[in-house]
């Protein structure tokens, strides 16, 4: 019954779209996005399961809407969305949301706080559910308006977490007897579209006439096509018929830019740090700083970047990990020495202080006798992070360091940084809304694990009572200056101890065909990443303006 | 059962008693037996020749595969020197007991030279020590079959059909065998060539004492070549004796018809054997198989007719033979 | 009979073996689905690291029963006809996800394999008739094409015949405005999309059958039989049909049974060239991801189209070739 | 293209390929077809014999590979991961194949891939080839039970899935060299050569030289060995010819999705780099075609040696020189015609 | 006590007819150029109506190859290369037609209809997969349109009924069927439409002599019914002098020798035929030692100069290197003999040895031969002399 129920609704939605537009598409009022080439989906647009098609292709938030939105372009913006404002209390264990009135539920019912709390008691009664793995203790509406979670500790730095969660109906939700298997086919949410046609090519969405944002959107139309591969996908947006894509394009001025001058254009900005990330055990060779060090200073960023990607992916700009310009605010006196210019002979004369003598191979000489040598892993299939070890290998002989480049399967890549069986290997960080994320995911003690068992995030095994008391001490505040003393901290961590060593910036890859929609994210204008990833791309797509003429 | 006694003073090497081979075959859900070769009793005495001759199908082949132990056989007993031959060891057995196949062409390993083949069961039977003694050796089977010692070095493709037979029986003859199972060795060959080798496996004989069996459908070779005969029909022997003695005076039906079937260009009249006309194939399994074809069929052929002496070195396994007071009453007559 | 019930016997062993292989295989290799996962999606932002338990709750890969008892739990789903839920595709069951991928896969490798095997046949029963005529140059030629990567000779095709000359759709297999059904709309639009992918199967897998067509009819035309019936005096197309296509063919028509294999397992890299919606594609998918259920629902699939198209190839041979009735 | 037999067809050609055959070879038809050609060096007296143009062809182009491969990386002008200042420069005198993305010169990467290709190329075939061999003709040999299993083996390799099987094996070998990757194709690729082989011993082991070299009291490996491994040399090395391609085009694929290790180059390795980097919708053909160009050139040269020696099993194989109405004549089951003695007198009618 | 009742009244043979197939310097060889083997060399043969031709020789001395030339059936890499065979179909009298010249639809009508060929081995000669009347019916509906299917069925039956046997075999395959009973569904298929020539390439090798025999026996009582004229190949000699009204014998591709069968077997003029002769034991009187030809068999892409056969030949002379001889009357025979020999021997310039100059038998009555001399006790004699 809990299905049929769901039919219903979008049954009432599908009516209402067929009345503004036509679901044929292909006219000027149809958006046409892809945010990664996935291979057929199945209609499955349940918010909580991560494999679900709105979340591959971007399309989540346009139905399920978070409770605010965050700009990852610029460090701390965020917009206020389903919730008007919130506040903490100070002790970090309760937060209450106020909630927009006048929202609707696209069958028409009232959305209310306690669809929030429902939501949130989902996420708590059914563990599944709960892959942004939050831990409210309870939920509740305390009035149509506002909604209260708390917490059995401080969860500020969670927040980022929180809100971003899509918001459900409980007056069809809490009909679904396991909604962890529930592939809810046809979604129903407060967000700005409705599904229309679902099918292995692909889904159209059309324009939800109850929306709750006055005039928006004013796309009515909105297509996701399926790709199998990138250059399929590629193919498509260089002919035209892609709006507006995430894709990592090769040659993107060729392939893309020069194809329609006018108006095919991108920005892709970092968003997150990929870094050589160095396997910190006992007798690894990077277990000694100074190698790490040496390492991180023989290494010429720029060179990588413009080989593997063209300069898409940004050379990293500090040694503490920030991404930059995104974070330049957590820039400090102390930490802005920490730039990354490349110098080899910086690196040698660390190698010779640190004890390692010149072979007559070229090689330095571990004390122990042998090659300074280690192997620098990635999945084969990552063709820019193939590049980037087989060029910063090229740059390391010349410092006297060998590295032989290991493109393995992206499965055993996976279980070797897991299990600590590797010596070094590229990895792209996280996102976030302030350095934390990255700093947590990189640097948490809690995160590790011995040799052998399987860390959850901290891969280099970085295990360093200070970092983790800093990291407490900015999850424990809301105060900005607390944190911001506590980032400066683990930022110098960063800096001198390298426990992870920057190489790029993770671009936001963003493609953007303005012939027919304006309105894009911009470098002038960063108000999100340009990507058209879920939930941002809700946000942007609500900006987009048909082009003039 | 006396049907192939040795003659007077040789004892038999190689003795079958009552050997039988019987096939399955599988088709169509159905199983039938071929009674490939039934109670089998024959004797190869040194120094003679024995002929098989018969009907395709009648189990020629299968009595020499057999007595070299290629074919297991069904039951009966194959005795070499009077050790029983399956308790004996494959390789000692056939170093007394060699086969040469019907087919030149197919028994002859196309990829090695003549040297190869003879040398083999030269060093398997431990009859030459490796190096200079197999060459030596080699030579000599080669003059044993007046072969040019130069042939050692030629493949089997650069012979001539007679060539190869006799290449063919020099490597049978490597072992220094006491019996030689010669199956068809002329079927393929024209009649010139086919001369040939008659007359070199005739020469083995008498110089070497090698007993010989010798299995065909042309009588005629059978009887310029052959000390004894022996006839087959539907796997069981009719008729045996001297060749001479068989083909001159065939005591069973079947010889008769073998006989006069044969291409004779001294004949006077063609012979009708149109009446003759079943196949082997549907030969009854008891009794005398032959009777179906047979112009004197009686009820009692449906009894095994016993081998009956036409003259002490010649049996015929006929009831026409038997006197007709000591024939059993048939079933029938009975009735 | 008997040969019969011992095929299937022996096929039944194969089939548990394979299975078997099926289920341990995919557990053998390195990482683990969630692992992967988190690391997919870690790509695209926001995963916190307590996510890992929530999706190892999710995708019920939290308890942890021995391999063995889920060896012999497999079994017993597989009885009851269940091949479990995806976890790319969670929470879809795997025959769903296969239902969805199949029927693409048998239409576009399908009806290729079978144009290729017919094309192939014909043409190879043609030189092979024609020995020495003009019609022999299309032996290195097609040998030539079928030594082409397959995946090269796509995208070649794709960038020419599709973005250059845009006479052909760049990928899918059908128009996304188009839902699919029987509307003559629809098919006409999927086999505009068929097209060349079909001809990249098409041309690369036919050189096979024109080879070996060809040769069984080289050899066949020397059989005494075919020159009894031309002896007889029986026309050309008679003794090409009756007498030497229909006893060369007998080959072809296992290996045929035997490329429908190829069918489910073989169109992996055609289906990412052309993005085309098929089981070889979700395979491929399902390896990635370390989707084991969905791993092994389409192992199953390959498992037993091969064995049955084995089955059906001897079946096949001994009703066309009575021979084989008799002994075997 | 002189094709013309110097020797007779026999039976023994049919049981070759078309499984066992009644009957003898034709009297006067002596030679066997398998040994005329002896492919053996070391064999005195080798047999003249006008080799097909095909298996020429095939050999030429081949011979170009391999010397491509032997001396490639000594030729090579540049250092193929080198990157240079020219990015996804067209063809030039610099760069006779232009440069990829990274500015890696693309002769160089094809003249050092080369060897890798063809170093997988062969190993696999020879151990896939190896495998077949062994388990398929010990299999058709031995009989029974032993037979039973081993063409289950076969059968079960057939049946499971090379993808996965790759990928597993990939991820249990230590950086994929060459050896390992050939190791792992080799694995998926011995089963079908294996089954020819069987059935190809199984019509063997009841004729007369084998039934002959038990009686002269060979044992049981030598006869393997030498009586019947000689005679499915033919089909080995075609056998072998099959899986060297087959081994290429499945590394190449491999390649292609990733699944070796792409720092060392091969010419899958340079597709799978032309690839990812969109170099066909960049408009750098030159970096996408000459491998794929090469690998269909290498697999066309491995296919006309196969020609080669299938009519070298198989002498009817190769296509005859009539020409026009003889050929036509031929096709059709008459006897051309081809008048080169001079016209007798005339028949008065 | 011996089966031999019934003989088939041999007198009756058809009145020496005209020819009905006349092959001229025939040439086949297998390949073109210098490497071909040329294994019919300038063959010159009649055939008249109701004639048993018979043909023998030396195993690759090219007999199949002859055969299948005539009826243009020589398989690749044959080619004929010079040469007339022409067909004189009883209903066309007067007029000949040229099978070389012919057109494939010309050949094809006449194939099989006026021309049969049964081969070496009904083994392969019947397609496997298809049964036995499906075969047969192919050539009804190949050569009688008219016919109707009920019509052509009957003619079937009534067609294997002949041949002895039972016409519910004719739902098998051929592999069911035992080699006798397919040489005889081959020989019915041969005469289904009472063609005018029967070209038979060693049909019976493989069987034993009754079944041999029986089947003979068939083909002979059918052509004394229908009067078609028969070539008939084998090694076995002695069968041939008993069934052929005349006999060729080949050596190295070319006719060394031709004659009434029965004046081949008393009085051969060539020496290899009598090195043929002298090596089949008999089934009669003593043993005696035989030897064979000396020698082996040349090797058809090396012909040796002149005389082929000089080389094993007991009475070479110096111009058998140098002159190869041709096919000529031997001198000293009587035109009416209608016996040619290739040998310098009968050449006039010297007396030929004695063992091939015996006389002939008797003045010959048309082509009653063998069947009616009384001839048994010549045998000796020829071996003494
Ligand atoms: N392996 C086998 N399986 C089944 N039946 C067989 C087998 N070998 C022989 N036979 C049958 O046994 C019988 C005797 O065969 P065998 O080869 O001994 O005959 P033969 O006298 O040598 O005949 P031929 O003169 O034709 O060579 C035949 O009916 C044959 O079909
Ligand atoms: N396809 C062929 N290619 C080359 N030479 C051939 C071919 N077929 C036959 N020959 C050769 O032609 C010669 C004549 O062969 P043919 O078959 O006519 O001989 P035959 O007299 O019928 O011999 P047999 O008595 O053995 O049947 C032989 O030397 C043979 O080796
Ligand atoms: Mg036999
Ligand atoms: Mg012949």
């Amino acid at each position: 019954s809990s299905s049929s129920k769901g039919e219903n609704t979008t049954a009432t939605g599908g009516n209402g779209s067929a009345a503004t537009s036509g679901s044929s598409g292909g006219g000027s009022s149809t958006l046409t996005m892809v945010v990664q080439p996935s291979g057929p989906l199945t209609r499955n647009f349940n918010p909580f399961n991560p494999n679900n098609a709105g979340m591959i292709q971007g399309t989540q938030a346009f139905v399920y809407e978070p409770l605010v939105q965050f700009n990852l372009a610029k460090t701390g913006q965020e917009y206020p969305w389903l919730a008007k404002s919130y506040d903490w209390s100070s002790d970090g264990k309760t937060l209450t949301l106020h909630l927009q009135s006048g929202v609707t539920w696209s069958d028409g019912k009232p959305f209310s706080a306690s669809d929030v709390a429902f939501t949130f008691n989902l996420l708590r009664k059914f563990p599944a559910l709960n892959t942004s793995g939050i831990k409210a203790v309870s939920a509740t509406a305390k009035d149509p308006t506002t909604a209260v979670l708390t917490f059995d500790h401080a969860s500020f730095v969670d927040f980022y977490y929180i809100a971003s969660v899509g918001i459900v109906p409980e007056h069809i939700w809490s009909g679904i007897a396991d909604p962890s298997t529930f592939a809810d086919p046809n979604p129903v949410g407060t967000g700005p579209y409705l599904l229309t046609s679902f099918n292995q090519q692909g889904w159209e969405m059309t324009k939800n006439p109850h929306y709750w944002q006055a005039g928006k959107p004013t796309i009515s139309n909105i297509r996701v096509p399926i790709f199998n591969s990138a250059p399929s996908a590629t193919l498509a947006l260089g002919q035209g018929t892609v709006d507006w894509a995430g894709l990592f394009v090769n040659n993107i001025d060729t392939v893309f830019a020069a194809k329609d001058k006018q108006h095919n254009t991108y920005w892709q900005p970092g968003y997150s740090t990929v870094t050589i990330i160095p396997n910190l055990e006992q007798g690894k060779p990077l277990a000694d700083v100074a190698v790490r060090q040496a390492v991180s200073a023989a290494l010429d960023r720029t060179q990588i970047s413009k080989a593997a990607t063209q300069g898409q992916a940004p050379p990293a700009a500090s040694a503490t990990g920030l991404v930059l310009p995104a974070q330049e605010t957590y820039l400090t006196d102390a930490t802005k020495q920490y730039a990354l210019t490349p110098d080899v002979a910086k690196a040698k004369s660390i190698l010779d202080g640190a004890g390692y003598k010149m072979g007559g191979d070229g090689y330095y000489q571990t004390p122990a006798g042998g090659d300074l040598a280690f192997s620098l892993e990635q999945p084969s299939n990552y063709a820019d992070f193939m590049t980037d070890a087989q060029v910063a290998s090229q740059q390391l002989k010349a410092a006297g360091i060998k590295v032989t480049v290991s493109g393995v399967s992206v499965q055993k890549y996976t279980s070797d940084i897991t299990n600590g069986t590797f010596d070094a290997a590229i990895h792209v960080g996280v996102s976030g809304t302030s350095p934390y994320y990255q700093y947590n995911y990189w640097l948490n003690s809690a995160f590790s694990a011995p040799a052998g068992k399987p860390a959850i995030s901290n891969f280099s095994r970085w295990e360093d009572p200070a970092t983790d008391k800093l990291l407490t001490q900015y999850a424990s505040t809301n105060d900005p200056k607390v944190q911001a003393t506590a980032i400066d901290g683990i930022a110098q961590v960063m800096a001198t101890k390298l426990p992870v060593i920057p190489l790029l910036y993770g671009a936001a890859w963003a493609q953007m065909n303005t012939k027919k929609f304006t309105g894009y994210p911009t470098a002038d204008n960063p108000y999100m990443l340009g990507w058209p990833v879920s939930p941002s791309s809700e946000y942007t797509v609500l900006q987009l303006k048909p082009a003039a003429g | 059962m006396t049907s192939t006694t040795s003659g007077p003073g040789a004892e038999p090497v190689l003795r079958t008693t009552s050997l039988a081979k019987h096939y399955t075959l599988r088709g169509r859900g159905r199983r039938r037996t071929v009674r490939a070769v039934d109670d089998l009793d024959l004797a190869l005495v040194p120094g003679t020749v024995t002929a098989v001759v018969g009907e395709s199908g009648s189990g020629k082949s299968t009595v020499a595969k057999m007595l070299v132990r290629l074919v297991r056989p069904s039951s009966g007993r194959i005795t070499l020197d009077g050790r029983d031959a399956g308790r004996m060891n494959l390789r000692a057995y056939r170093k007394d007991v060699q086969m040469v196949f019907q087919d030149p062409f197919a028994s002859l390993n196309s990829v090695h030279t003549i040297g190869y083949h003879l040398a083999r069961p030269l060093l398997n039977f431990g009859r030459a020590r490796r190096g200079a003694d197999v060459a030596g050796k080699v030579r000599d089977l080669l003059q044993r079959v007046k072969l040019d010692p130069q042939f050692a070095d030629k493949l089997p493709h650069e012979l001539s059909g007679g060539q190869r037979q006799r290449a063919a029986i020099a490597r049978a003859l490597a072992s220094e065998p006491r019996v030689l199972l010669a199956d068809e060795p002329i079927s393929m060959l024209d009649v010139s060539i086919r001369l040939g080798i008659l007359n070199l496996l005739g020469e083995l004989r008498d110089t070497d004492g090698l007993a010989i069996l010798y299995v065909t459908h042309d009588i005629a070779s059978a009887r310029y070549f052959a000390d004894r005969t022996v006839v087959m029909y539907a796997g069981k022997v009719v008729e045996s004796g001297t060749a001479l003695e068989v083909t001159d005076q065939p005591a069973h039906p079947y010889t008769q018809l073998l006989i006069s079937a044969a291409p004779d260009p001294q004949r006077i009249e063609i012979v009708d054997v149109s009446r003759a006309s079943s196949g082997a194939a549907s030969a009854p399994t008891d009794g005398c198989r032959f009777r179906d074809r047979c112009p004197f069929a009686m009820d009692v052929c449906r009894q095994q007719p016993p081998d009956v002496a036409v003259t002490p070195s010649h049996t015929a396994a006929c009831w026409l033979r038997v006197d007709e007071s000591q024939r059993p009453a048939s079933g029938r007559e009975a009735a | 009979m008997k040969f019969l019930l011992r095929r299937l016997g022996f096929t039944l062993i194969t089939a548990w073996a394979a299975i078997s292989i099926n289920f341990f295989l995919p557990r053998l290799m390195p990482g683990d689905p969630v692992q992967l996962m988190v690391a997919r999606l870690q790509q695209q932002g926001a995963v916190s690291p307590n996510a890992m338990q929530a999706m190892q709750v999710a995708f019920g890969l939290d308890d942890h029963t021995s391999l063995i008892v889920q060896y012999f739990q497999y079994w017993g789903q597989l009885f009851r006809g269940d091949l479990g839920r995806s976890i790319t595709f969670y929470p879809s069951s795997v025959s769903e996800v296969i239902g969805q991928a199949l029927p693409w896969t048998l239409v576009l490798v399908g009806v290729s394999t079978v144009i290729s095997f017919l094309l192939g046949t014909v043409l190879g029963a043609f030189i092979g008739w024609r020995r020495g005529s003009w019609a022999e140059t299309i032996l290195p030629l097609s040998t030539f094409l079928s030594s082409v990567p397959y995946f090269w000779m796509g995208l070649i095709v794709i960038s020419l015949f599709g973005a250059k000359l845009g006479w052909f759709p760049l990928s899918g297999g059908f128009d996304q405005g188009i839902d699919p059904s029987w509307s003559s709309d629809f098919v006409s639009n999927a086999l505009y999309h068929a097209v060349l992918p079909a001809i990249t199967i098409v041309l690369s897998s036919v050189a096979s059958w024109i080879l070996g067509m060809r040769n069984m009819m080289v050899t066949v035309m020397d059989e005494d039989y075919v020159l009894v019936a031309q002896a007889k005096g029986l026309s050309r197309l008679r003794v090409l049909s009756a007498y030497a296509a229909r006893n060369a063919v007998l080959p072809s028509i296992a290996g045929f049974a035997l490329s429908i294999s190829f069918v489910v397992s073989g169109s992996l890299l055609v289906e990412i060239v052309f993005s085309y919606p098929g089981i070889g594609y979700s395979l491929y998918q399902a390896v990635n991801n370390e989707d084991f259920p969905l791993m092994q629902g389409i192992f199953l699939i390959i498992t037993f189209a091969v064995l049955l198209a084995n089955l059906v190839a001897d079946v096949a041979y001994v009703l066309l070739d009575p021979r084989t009735r008799q002994d075997a | 293209m002189a094709e013309t037999s110097d020797r007779p067809a026999t039976d023994a050609v049919d049981d070759v390929l078309a499984g066992d055959r009644v009957g003898g070879p034709v009297p006067g038809a002596a030679a066997d077809p398998l040994v005329s050609e002896p492919a053996d060096p070391g064999r005195p007296r080798r047999r003249r014999r006008t080799m097909s143009g095909k298996f020429v062809a095939g050999l030429v182009i081949l011979g170009l590979f391999v010397l491509m491969a032997a001396i490639g990386p000594l030729v090579a002008p540049y250092d193929p991961s080198n990157l240079g200042p020219d990015v996804l420069a067209p063809p030039s005198w610099q760069h006779w194949l232009g440069t990829t993305g990274t500015g890696q010169d693309v002769l160089s990467q094809l003249l050092v891939g080369a060897r890798q290709t063809l170093i997988i190329g062969v190993l696999a075939g020879l151990i896939a080839t190896a495998i077949s061999t062994i388990i398929g003709v010990t299999g058709g040999f031995v009989g029974g039970i032993a037979d039973d299993l081993l063409s289950l083996l076969s059968n079960v390799f057939l049946v499971v899935p090379a993808l996965p099987l790759l990928i597993v094996l990939t991820g249990y070998l230590p950086n994929g060299g060459p050896v390992a990757v050939a190791a792992v194709i080799s694995l998926t690729g011995w089963a079908w050569g294996s089954r020819v082989l069987r059935a190809q011993t199984l019509s063997i082991r009841r004729r007369d030289y084998i039934e002959a070299a038990r009686v002269a009291g060979e044992p049981g490996w030598r006869i393997i060995v030498f009586e019947i491994l000689p005679h499915v040399r033919a089909i080995l090395a075609s056998s072998f010819l099959f899986t060297v391609l087959f081994a290429i085009l499945t590394q190449v694929g491999l390649a292609f999705l990733g699944l070796v290790d792409v720092s060392q180059w091969s010419w899958g390795v340079m597709l799978y780099w032309a690839q990812s980097a969109d170099a066909l919708n960049a408009g750098a053909w030159w970096w996408f075609v000459p491998p794929g160009l090469a690998v269909a050139l290498i697999g066309t040269g491995l296919a006309l040696l196969n020609f080669g020696v299938d009519e070298f099993i198989n002498p009817r194989l190769r296509s005859n020189s009539l020409r026009g109405r003889a050929a036509r004549d031929s096709a059709g089951g008459f006897t051309p015609v081809v008048r080169t003695d001079p016209q007798p007198s005339e028949v008065q009618r | 006590m011996t089966i031999s009742a019934g003989s088939i009244p041999v007198t009756t043979r058809p009145r020496a007819g005209d020819p009905v197939l006349e092959v001229r310097g025939l040439s086949a060889s297998y390949g073109l150029g210098p490497d071909a083997v040329r294994a019919v060399v300038d063959v010159d043969l009649t055939l008249r109506r109701g004639e048993i031709l018979g043909i023998a020789g030396e195993s690759g001395s090219g007999k199949s190859t002859l055969a299948y030339a005539i009826t243009r059936l020589l398989r690749p890499p044959g080619v004929i290369t010079a040469g007339e065979v022409v067909f004189r179909p009883a209903d066309r009298p007067g007029g000949g037609m040229d099978l070389l010249s012919a057109g494939p639809a010309e050949l094809r009508a006449i194939r099989w209809s006026e021309i049969a060929v049964v081969f070496q081995s009904a083994m392969h000669a019947l397609n496997p997969v298809l049964t036995v009347e499906r075969q047969l019916l192919d050539v009804l509906a190949a050569h009688r349109r008219s016919m109707s299917r009920q019509a052509r069925q009957a003619r079937v039956r009534e067609m294997v009924e002949m041949v002895g046997i039972s016409p519910s075999r004719l739902k098998s395959y051929p592999h069911e069927l035992s080699g006798g009973m397919r040489q005889r569904v081959m020989i019915a298929m041969g005469l289904i439409l009472e063609p005018q020539i029967v070209l038979m390439d060693e049909p019976t090798t493989a069987l034993d002599v009754v079944t041999q025999r029986q089947i003979l026996q068939q083909i002979l009582e059918l052509r004394e019914r229908l009067g078609f004229s028969v070539v008939f190949i084998t090694h076995d000699l002695s069968l041939l002098i008993e069934i052929a009204d005349t006999i060729a014998i080949m050596y190295a591709g070319r006719l060394v020798e031709r004659a009434p069968s029965a004046f081949l077997f008393h009085a051969p003029r060539h020496p290899y035929t009598r090195g043929l002769l002298a090596s089949f034991p008999s089934l009669h009187g003593d043993r005696e030692k035989l030897v064979g030809i000396p020698g082996s068999p040349v090797d058809l892409r090396h012909v040796p100069s002149g005389c082929a056969f000089r080389t094993r030949c007991p009475h070479e002379m110096p111009r058998c290197a140098t002159d190869r001889p041709p096919l000529a009357l031997p001198v000293g025979d009587p035109p009416s003999a209608d016996r040619e020999v290739a040998c310098w021997l009968h050449d006039g310039r010297q007396p030929p040895p004695p063992s091939l100059a015996r006389p002939a038998p008797a003045a010959r009555p048309e082509y009653a031969t063998a069947g009616t001399s009384t001839i048994r006790d010549t045998r000796a004699e020829q071996e003494r002399s």
